[in-house]
């Protein structure tokens, strides 16, 4: 009877017992290198996650139930996402943490944050009740407050982890008021009883503004327009790795969150239109303008992170308003926009180690002194840029296809503008990697094997998954599960 | 008896009151004082609700917010400890070398 | 004016007056006293709201610890001298302006919405009633509150170390 | 039918590619060879594919499967009247152009046969595809390398022209996307097949709001490529940056990708579109005809001159288009391959001088036909054969596609005739002050060109004068298909 | 007819006039660059086997048009080489009357002046590109004369232009024959524009353009004056008459024998072949035949006057080609293609004749001015300068000479046609064209300076050989004007008209006797003729070639300025702007982020109370 009640969240409990160890460590035997450890264990995650989605075991496949007392929802569309979840954390562990990017002392401390993060952010995929939600935003949040400052560069983490904590507590105090205007409304926490009375309550501000306040909380993980301040700035002054870990894990959590909560809603389309279409447009347009004069590598991805954020906003729009095929495209485009993310951090964390900045310029000259990274940062830029062979422009594409279809004409067009826009930055950086010159000394970038093994996957799958990309179907089943 | 909406003006203003803290005041202590003070808001909301709904969950909340706002509090005053160690100063202004 | 009202007006004069106190106080020290005040006047709120344990909680957790923890950051970061005089007016002409929009906002949401009433809470002490909620409804919120918690203690020990290791080098 | 044939000309670059990755960087020689045989086995099937066309027309040489069928896209290939010769044309410019560059190109050789590899596929992927969305990504992938081959082997303004270039043609694929979704989604979401959309089309027309809108998206999108006139500024400086075998294969093929895209999207899913909007093609290509002629006139750069001349033929193939008849529509088919094999030549010939000289000024050159008289004698084939000399493939086109243009509007047709003559005007100039005149004493290193380069020369020459003496070679291939599409056009 | 056509096998000896000069073109650009010696004998052995075959032809065909009053043209269809929905385009042969006789002009002279040519180009180091472009040229020009519809004349039209482009530039290091060369083929090709515009025009209306058909097509007048005037345009920049004519004077940069062949007998007088080709359009209109009329008379007067005051001997003849053109042209204009026809057929000779003499003379004296090469003892090459007094003679009209029969038969059209005007200026320049071609013979005739050698000796036979032949071909193709009136027109009709002969004979022999006192013995150079002051026009080519040059300046290459201009600083400025102003508003929002957390927060806070507020209104 235990197995099978324990059964259903085996991805969460693993991860929790992941964290737990790390802390037994960083108390035992602080002060050691624990990565290749660290990627064994996150492997082991992924298979238990992949277990729990697709597998019809014993172990129990996936049946939509509703447990700790309709706190907690597991279906397959929860499971999808915790195995992309968990997915994401392996990659990040891939990322080597050199000697100078984070303290000797603090690498079991790190995998320690690194899984409490990835448990809260496994809770938001299926949370079902807001004090529950409400608490895996702040277990993650804070998780990330103390990853932000980790780092060998003090003060620029220091602040970076400031502005992260003064937004963030802002932020979630407005989401409070939110649900705290949604329970007195509606009388329960549960999202369900709450949403699924939208219709009648749907003209009331309180019901009104505490959607609203509840998805600014929700915006500001997405770092959407409105709350996008704390991204190009955090992103610069943290490390790579949980810069890295912000950019794309949590976008794809926050992302599943917003997709549950729009499916729970009858009406949603008269509440949300409005506010996520000037939304999208906004990040979309502001991203990429700005992301136009960047010089510095990372700042550059992050205000390109809001600009993707803006397609998945449309692609929420288009999920509100279409019904399945919307929810379908907008999860490849997640799924697609963890792996592409990561390909372009992975190069950035490759060539350019802790002391130097990450301006653009350290790129020079990548052909010659790494032909397999150069063609990881120019297949990368492709597939972020949408460009059709990579599977970047399968995920726009079926975005739009479901954005137009809801009705979404302008928005499309903007959004293909944009995208077009975006084009002129990612196509300076593989200029600058395949022409310009090196000038000064540049950081030898050392070879390592599982890199090299890590990019070839990374290519393969970013050329070939657009291209062979039936696994759609896939994702399809995961978008029926929701309702 | 003391109706519903009353404590939720009191609420509303104690809100804006902390937010006015956190946009005025350059010192971070302060700004944390004004957090703290915004989720209190939030959680007289709660109790009032639960008040006028007669179900507890309100105030269930009300902990949990309580609980999450110390564990805040700890990390804010931890990082703005750090700052004065790394920047020499906790003045929210000075602290401005990322931008662009 | 029941002596309910008569109360309420007063605690949440407490509260209020006490906020705006921390606002244009120049002393941080001195602001810290008035968000003690302030935490006083919202712990009373709840008594008058019935809800006792929260009281009590408000009292142990926000005054008795989170204030503590804001003197100590004050005594640690040596802004205990003269803080420096307000900033710019610009600034606090923005800051009036947006807070004023939310208050604006916020004045919509309370006015015009049809609050549901009528809900009686029972009169005894409602500590047992949260007591059994913790453990039954909300019980996957009780563990992650402790992950939570968890969470930040690792931290703050970690930012300690980070500290000390300035420091000491 | 044989299926594999088409597939096996787009993956055969493709496999070049593999076998060039692994090459070693050193062997310069083995690179090109491996990159010719690629070209090679392409030019084998497209003539297999040319002599075994059945000429009573329709799609041949099929392979259809579906692709993805969660939104029904389906890898459905084939091949008709019209794309036949575009497949070959494309087989004859990249391999000239391969051998034009045998020496032109010294430093990192292989990833630049990697490139051209790679740009010629998505060619050929494009001119057989039936299926919008994999059109759109050979169109695409046609695109991409030009910017890497200009930016690291171009020559004047190099990353200014590159990024231009680029920005340029996607900016027109975002047009063609946005139509292409818009007929996706009145469709029905069912498939992006072009047959079936057809059908599905007929099934329920569109409101005329609906075309008069969405077609001049697509013609915009692919008229960008065409070099239509406003959207043409990139042509020019993209084509001058470009190294000699991208920018032939650029000029010389992609160009004609636009038209064809325009025909075989446009025309074919929105027929009653192009009868709105006709006029409007003919006014602007019209203006493409004559304008880029006075503007060539005016360039002291050979490669600015022949860019332009470029965007002027292309402007007689819209011109074509626009008419509505007949003539005018395997006229522009015709002007499409004439001017292809026409540019190559014209590229490859001032490829070869620049080589020599590294400077491209027209007045800096004198009297070189006495150093370089097949390079000068074959550039005057081209120029001859630009400004419509008899004898050549590029006189039956303009006659075509002015006769079509006579029957449709007469007064506007005699006025593009006049830029005929200003082509004769312009190419004549730069021709006698370059190559006649008194020999420039400063010019006597200059070496003739090397057999190789003669070979390419030779087909090229050979193939204008062939399909200029008999052009039934051409005409018998598309006229059914051409007719058929005429008689939508004409029909709705 | 036609069996007796395929009888005669003409079919067979059609190919062997078509195919020898085309196969020679290519077998010496192909293999025989290098050795010219082999290139001259397989030019030459194409020449003489088309030539030989020209003439097996004329037999045949002369016996078999003698037998019968009115000859069909039998046609013979080779090739379907285009067609479109509504028409279709055959390559094949058309043989009548018209196409005889040219031929035979064509070849004959073709041959004389590759003969000549052996012995002109001895020194130059070109010669097998000389020896190709001249076969491609006689090819192209045959396969003109028997093209059986307009469009393969059109085709081989433009190749004949191409011929004479890369002929007159030949000697390409002279700038002066580049830029000659080019004027020549842009000029030509405006012309053709008319030409193709007419093509069009047929077929739009008619959807045919077999010459066969002309007469059965019944065109409205309107339509037959439009169609034949822009046929005329192709006529007038080919046949360079009055505003096109520019380019032939400064075609004289090419080598002689190309001047003689192109410019004088074959290329230029395709133009009038053509009229008389498509002579059932342009009959049909009476407005066209006038305008026709007026550009020839206007044409002969003007370049006569020009011929007049020239000092190079090659510009004289030129003139004096355009001039002889115009008479050929007002002949058609005044309905008579027989007399137009028939001047064609004499001129050719005569004009070959004197164009070579003139190539001996420089060839000889090594400069083009008439008066060095007297200097030089001009006048003791006998054969060149007897055979030039011989042309000079034909070409004033005088009696026994062949231009006499020709003149006089133009004349009798003109007075036919009955306007005393055009007529009277007819006459006129009948006069000035034998005062110019004696003012040449006297001024060669004068005592040569001592010192330049006495022993000047006459060019090598090679060259003074064509020479004779032309000379009593000049004296006696004449007479035959009875018999090539009834081979063409199947009619016969009056021999000559005293009436019209003896004024026209007294006015040459009056210009004869300007000639000869203001000349003949004397040192000065210019005669009376010269010193009066309107002839100040004609020595500045009545301003024409400014005119030509402030077009192509100021119109085409300002208007090219100006595109240029636009193109790049509107549309490209354009482009360029738009990528600017995203930079600019790139640059605008990146100042929104600060980094001050508390902007952030105000911006935040500002925002979503805005939006809020302003989503409420809306759903409200």
């Amino acid at each position: 009877m235990m197995l099978d009640k324990l059964s259903a969240v085996i991805p969460e409990a693993y991860t929790l017992g992941l964290a737990l160890f790390w802390l037994v460590v960083s108390v035992v035997r602080p002060g050691r290198d624990y990565t290749r450890l660290s990627i064994l264990l996150g492997a082991v995650g992924v298979v238990l996650a992949f277990q729990s989605t697709f597998g019809e075991s014993a172990l129990g496949g996936v049946a939509t139930q509703v447990r700790f007392y309709g706190a907690y929802r597991i279906d397959l569309y929860s499971q999808g996402f915790k195995l992309l979840l968990a997915l994401g954390y392996l990659l990040i562990l891939n990322l080597p943490k050199s000697g100078q990017s984070l303290l000797k002392t603090s690498q079991a401390e790190y995998h320690f944050l690194l899984a409490t993060a990835l448990f809260g952010m496994m809770l938001l995929t299926s949370v079902y009740d807001m004090l529950l939600l409400y608490l895996a935003m702040e277990t993650t949040s804070y998780s990330f407050y103390v990853l932000c400052v980790l780092r060998r560069r003090l003060t620029e983490s220091t602040e970076a982890g400031l502005k992260y904590v003064l937004f963030g507590a802002a932020s979630s105090a407005v989401m409070l008021f939110g649900i705290g205007y949604l329970y007195g409304l509606t009388g329960t926490t549960s999202l369900p009883g709450v949403f699924s009375r939208s219709v009648e309550l749907g003209t009331s501000p309180g019901f009104l503004f505490g959607v609203f306040l509840l998805f600014a909380g929700l915006l500001f993980k997405l770092s959407a327009f409105p709350f996008h301040f704390w991204a190009p700035d955090v992103y610069e002054g943290t490390s790579n790795q949980v810069a890295a870990y912000l950019g794309t894990v949590a976008k794809v959590a926050a992302t599943a969150l917003a997709l549950r909560i729009a499916s729970m809603m009858p009406n949603a389309p008269l509440l949300l239109n409005a506010f996520l279409w000037v939304s999208a447009i906004a990040s979309m347009t502001y991203g990429n303008f700005v992301a136009i004069r960047q010089t510095d590598m990372k700042r550059m991805l992050a205000y390109s992170g809001i600009g993707h954020i803006g397609y998945i906003l449309v692609g929420v729009l288009a999920a509100i308003n279409m019904g399945e095929p919307g929810y379908t495209a907008t999860i490849y485009y997640a799924g697609m926009y963890l792996i592409m993310n990561f390909a372009a951090f992975l190069v950035v964390h490759a060539c350019l180690d802790e002391t130097g900045g990450a301006q653009i310029r350290n790129f020079n000259n990548l052909h010659r002194r790494s032909p397999l990274l150069c063609a990881t940062l120019v297949i990368s830029m492709f597939t972020l840029g949408g460009i059709p062979p990579m599977a970047g422009f399968f995920g726009k594409l079926y975005l739009f296809m479901t954005a137009y279809q809801g009705g979404f004409v302008w928005l499309v067009v903007l959004g293909l503008l944009n995208s077009f826009v975006s084009l002129y930055y990612y196509l300076r950086v593989c200029k600058a990697a395949f022409l310009d010159p090196g000038d000064s000394p540049q950081p030898e970038i050392v070879p390592c094997l599982r890199r090299s093994a890590l990019c070839v996957a990374l290519i393969g799958y970013m050329v070939l998954f657009g291209f062979f990309s039936n696994a759609v179907d896939k994702y399809a089943n995961l978008a029926r599960s929701l309702f | 008896m003391v109706s519903l909406t009353e404590y939720l003006v009191v609420a509303a203003l104690l809100f804006t009151i902390g937010l006015l803290i956190v946009l005025y005041r350059s010192n971070a202590i302060l700004v944390l004082i004004g957090i703290e003070l915004m989720l209190n808001a939030a959680n007289i909301n709660f109790v009032a609700f639960s008040q006028a709904l007669g179900g507890h969950a309100g105030q269930v909340f009300a902990v949990f917010v309580i609980v999450a706002a110390a564990a805040e509090a700890a990390v804010a005053i931890a990082i703005v400890v750090l700052l004065h160690q790394n920047l020499g100063t906790i003045d929210v202004e000075k602290a401005r070398y990322l931008n662009g | 004016m029941s002596a309910e009202r008569v109360a309420f007006y007063i605690i949440s004069a407490l509260i209020l007056g006490g906020a705006v106190a921390v606002l244009f106080s120049r002393i941080v020290i001195r602001a810290v006293v008035y968000l003690l005040v302030s935490l006083f006047g919202v712990a009373a709120l709840y008594i008058l709201l019935r809800a006792d344990f929260l009281a009590a909680v408000q009292v142990l957790v926000y005054i008795g610890g989170i204030t503590v923890l804001m003197v100590f950051g004050v005594m640690l970061t040596g802004a205990g001298r003269l803080d420096a005089p307000p900033s710019g007016s610009w600034k606090a002409f923005y800051a009036g302006v947006s807070s004023l929009a939310l208050l604006a906002l916020l004045g919509i949401v309370v006015g015009r919405t049809t609050w549901p009433t009528g809900g009686i809470l029972p009169e005894e002490g409602s500590t047992s009633i949260l007591g059994e909620l913790f453990l039954r409804q909300h019980v996957m919120a009780f563990e992650v509150a402790s992950v939570l918690l968890l969470v930040v203690l690792v931290g703050v020990a970690l930012f300690i170390r980070l500290g000390r290791r300035k420091v000491a080098v | 039918m044989d299926v594999g044939v088409l597939t096996a000309m787009w993956v055969a670059p493709m496999i070049g590619v593999l076998i060039l990755i692994f090459l070693p960087r050193g062997a310069d020689l083995a690179v090109r060879l491996v990159s010719l045989a690629a070209a090679s086995v392409t030019l084998v099937l497209s003539f297999y594919v040319y002599i075994k066309f059945d000429p009573r027309g329709g799609f041949q040489f099929v392979e259809d499967m579906m692709w993805i069928d969660y939104f029904g896209v389906r890898y459905h290939h084939g091949a008709d009247g019209l794309s036949v010769p575009l497949l070959m044309l494309t087989s004859i410019v990249i391999f000239c152009g391969i051998l034009s560059s045998w020496d032109g190109i010294k430093q990192r050789v292989k990833e630049f046969h990697i490139l051209m590899l790679l740009l010629v596929a998505g060619v050929f992927g494009v001119f057989m595809s039936l299926d919008a969305v994999f059109f759109f990504i050979f169109y695409e992938i046609a695109v991409l390398p030009m910017y890497l081959l200009i930016i690291v082997w171009g020559s004047t303004r190099k990353e200014y022209s590159g990024m231009k270039l680029t920005l340029y043609l996607l900016f027109g694929s975002v047009f063609v996307l946005i139509g292409l979704i818009a007929l996706y989604v009145h469709t029905g979401m069912k498939t992006t097949d072009l047959l079936l959309m057809k059908e599905l089309l007929i099934a329920n027309p569109p409101s005329d709001l609906f075309v008069h809108t969405v077609f001049p998206l697509l013609f915009v999108g692919f008229g960008m490529l065409a070099a239509l006139w406003p959207f043409h500024t990139w042509s020019p400086d993209g084509h001058v940056a470009a190294p000699t075998a991208a920018s032939m294969l650029h000029a010389g093929v992609l160009m004609k990708l636009g038209a064809f895209g325009i025909l075989r999207v446009g025309v074919f899913l929105l027929p009653e579109g192009l009868r709105y909007w006709a006029d409007v093609i003919v006014a602007l290509s019209l203006v493409n005809i004559v304008y880029g002629a006075f503007v060539a006139m005016h360039q002291t750069d050979f490669k600015f001159m022949i860019g332009y001349s470029s965007v002027s033929h292309m402007g007689v193939v819209m011109f074509g288009i626009g008419m509505l008849n007949y003539e005018g529509f395997v006229g522009a088919a015709f002007q499409m391959f004439a001017h292809g094999v026409m540019t190559a030549l014209f590229f490859a010939c001032v490829g070869a001088i620049y080589d020599r000289a590294h400077t491209r000024r027209i007045d800096a050159f004198g009297g070189i036909y006495e150093r370089m008289p097949v390079v000068c004698g074959v550039f005057l084939c081209g120029g001859l054969a630009g400004l419509g000399l008899p004898g050549f493939s590029g006189f039956v086109a303009e006659f075509l596609v002015f006769w079509g243009a006579f029957k449709a509007h007469p007064i506007v047709a005699a006025v593009a005739l006049v830029g005929l003559v200003l082509t004769a005007f312009y190419v004549l100039r730069a021709f006698q002050r370059a190559f006649y005149g008194t020999p420039n004493p400063k010019w006597s290193h200059l070496t003739d060109s090397s057999a190789i380069q003669n070979v390419a020369y030779a087909i090229l020459v050979g193939t204008m004068l062939l399909y200029g003496i008999y052009p039934r070679l051409f005409l018998d291939v598309a006229e059914t298909d051409l007719r058929r599409l005429l008689a939508m056009v004409t029909a709705a | 007819m036609v069996e007796t056509f395929e009888a005669l096998k003409i079919p067979w000896l059609m190919d062997a006039i078509f195919y020898p000069y085309f196969a020679a073109f290519a077998i010496i650009i192909l293999f025989l660059r290098r050795n010219e010696k082999l290139a001259m004998a397989v030019s030459l052995l194409a020449s003489s086997t088309v030539l030989a075959s020209t003439l097996m032809l004329f037999t045949r065909h002369y016996g078999l048009a003698a037998g019968h009053s009115e000859v069909l043209p039998p046609v013979s269809y080779t090739l379907k080489w285009l067609s479109t929905g509504s028409a279709t385009f055959e390559f094949g042969y058309l043989v009548d009357s018209l196409t005889v006789l040219m031929l035979i002009v064509v070849e004959v002279v073709s041959f004389l002046v590759q003969v000549y040519s052996i012995g002109y180009m001895h020194g130059d180091k070109g010669r097998a590109r000389f020896y190709a472009y001249l076969s491609l040229f006689s090819g192209s020009m045959t396969a003109l004369v028997i093209s059986p519809n307009l469009l393969q004349t059109y085709i081989f039209w433009e190749l004949v232009g191409l011929c004479s482009y890369l002929l007159i530039g030949f000697w390409w290091h002279k700038p002066e024959a580049a830029a000659a060369a080019k004027k020549a083929f842009v000029m030509t090709r405006f012309g053709d524009l008319g030409l193709f515009l007419g093509l069009l025009m047929l077929l739009y209306t008619r959807g045919n353009v077999a010459f066969t058909d002309f007469g059965a097509m019944g065109l409205s007048a309107g339509l037959a004056t439009c169609i034949s005037l822009l046929i005329f345009c192709g006529v007038v920049g080919k046949s360079s008459q009055f505003p096109l004519h520019v380019w032939l004077p400064d075609a004289m940069e090419g080598p002689t024998p190309v001047s003689a062949l192109i410019h004088a007998a074959t290329m230029v007088v395709a133009g009038v072949y053509l009229l008389s080709r498509s002579a059932p359009i342009f009959m049909a209109s009476q407005t066209a035949l006038h305008v026709i009329f007026l550009f020839g008379a206007v044409t002969a007067f003007v370049a006569a006057t020009m011929a007049c005051v020239q000092r190079d001997i090659k510009k004289v003849w030129a003139y004096s080609t355009i001039s002889q053109l115009g008479y050929m042209v007002l002949a058609f204009g005044a309905a008579s293609s027989l007399s137009s026809m028939f001047h064609l057929f004499t001129h050719a000779f005569y004009k070959a004749l004197l164009f070579l003499a003139a190539g001996s003379f420089i060839h000889h004296a090594g400069s083009n001015d008439l008066f060095d090469i007297a200097r030089k003892g001009g006048r003791r090459m006998w054969i060149t300068f007897g055979t030039t007094v011989v042309g000079a003679l034909a070409l004033a009209g005088i009696f026994p000479f062949s231009g006499f029969y020709s003149k006089d038969a133009i004349l009798v059209a003109v007075q036919a046609m009955g306007s005393p005007v055009g007529y009277g200026l007819v006459m006129f320049t009948g006069f000035l064209t034998a005062y110019y071609s004696f003012r040449v013979v006297f001024i060669l005739c004068r005592r040569p300076d001592e010192h330049s050698g006495h022993g000047s000796h006459d060019s090598p036979f090679v060259m003074t050989g064509p020479l004779l032949i032309l000379a009593i071909a000049t004296c006696f193709v004449g007479r035959w004007e009875h018999g090539f009136g009834a081979y063409y027109l199947g009619a016969s009709h009056g021999g000559v008209h005293l009436d019209v002969a003896i004024p026209a004979s007294i006015l040459a022999i009056l210009g004869l006797i300007l000639a000869a006192v203001s000349f003949a013995g004397g040192k000065n150079e210019d005669g009376v003729v010269d010193r009066l002051p309107m002839m100040e026009i004609p020595r500045q080519k009545y301003y024409l070639d400014d005119f030509y040059y402030w077009v192509t300046q100021k119109i085409v290459l300002g208007c090219s300025r100006l595109c240029a201009y636009v193109d790049r600083h509107f549309v490209d400025g354009s482009v360029n702007g738009v990528a600017e102003t995203v930079r600019w508003l790139g640059d605008r929002w990146s100042r929104l982020q600060t980094g001050r957390i508390q902007q952030y927060l105000n911006a935040l806070v500002f925002m979503v109370s805005v939006l809020g507020l302003g989503i409420y209104l809306a759903v409200m």
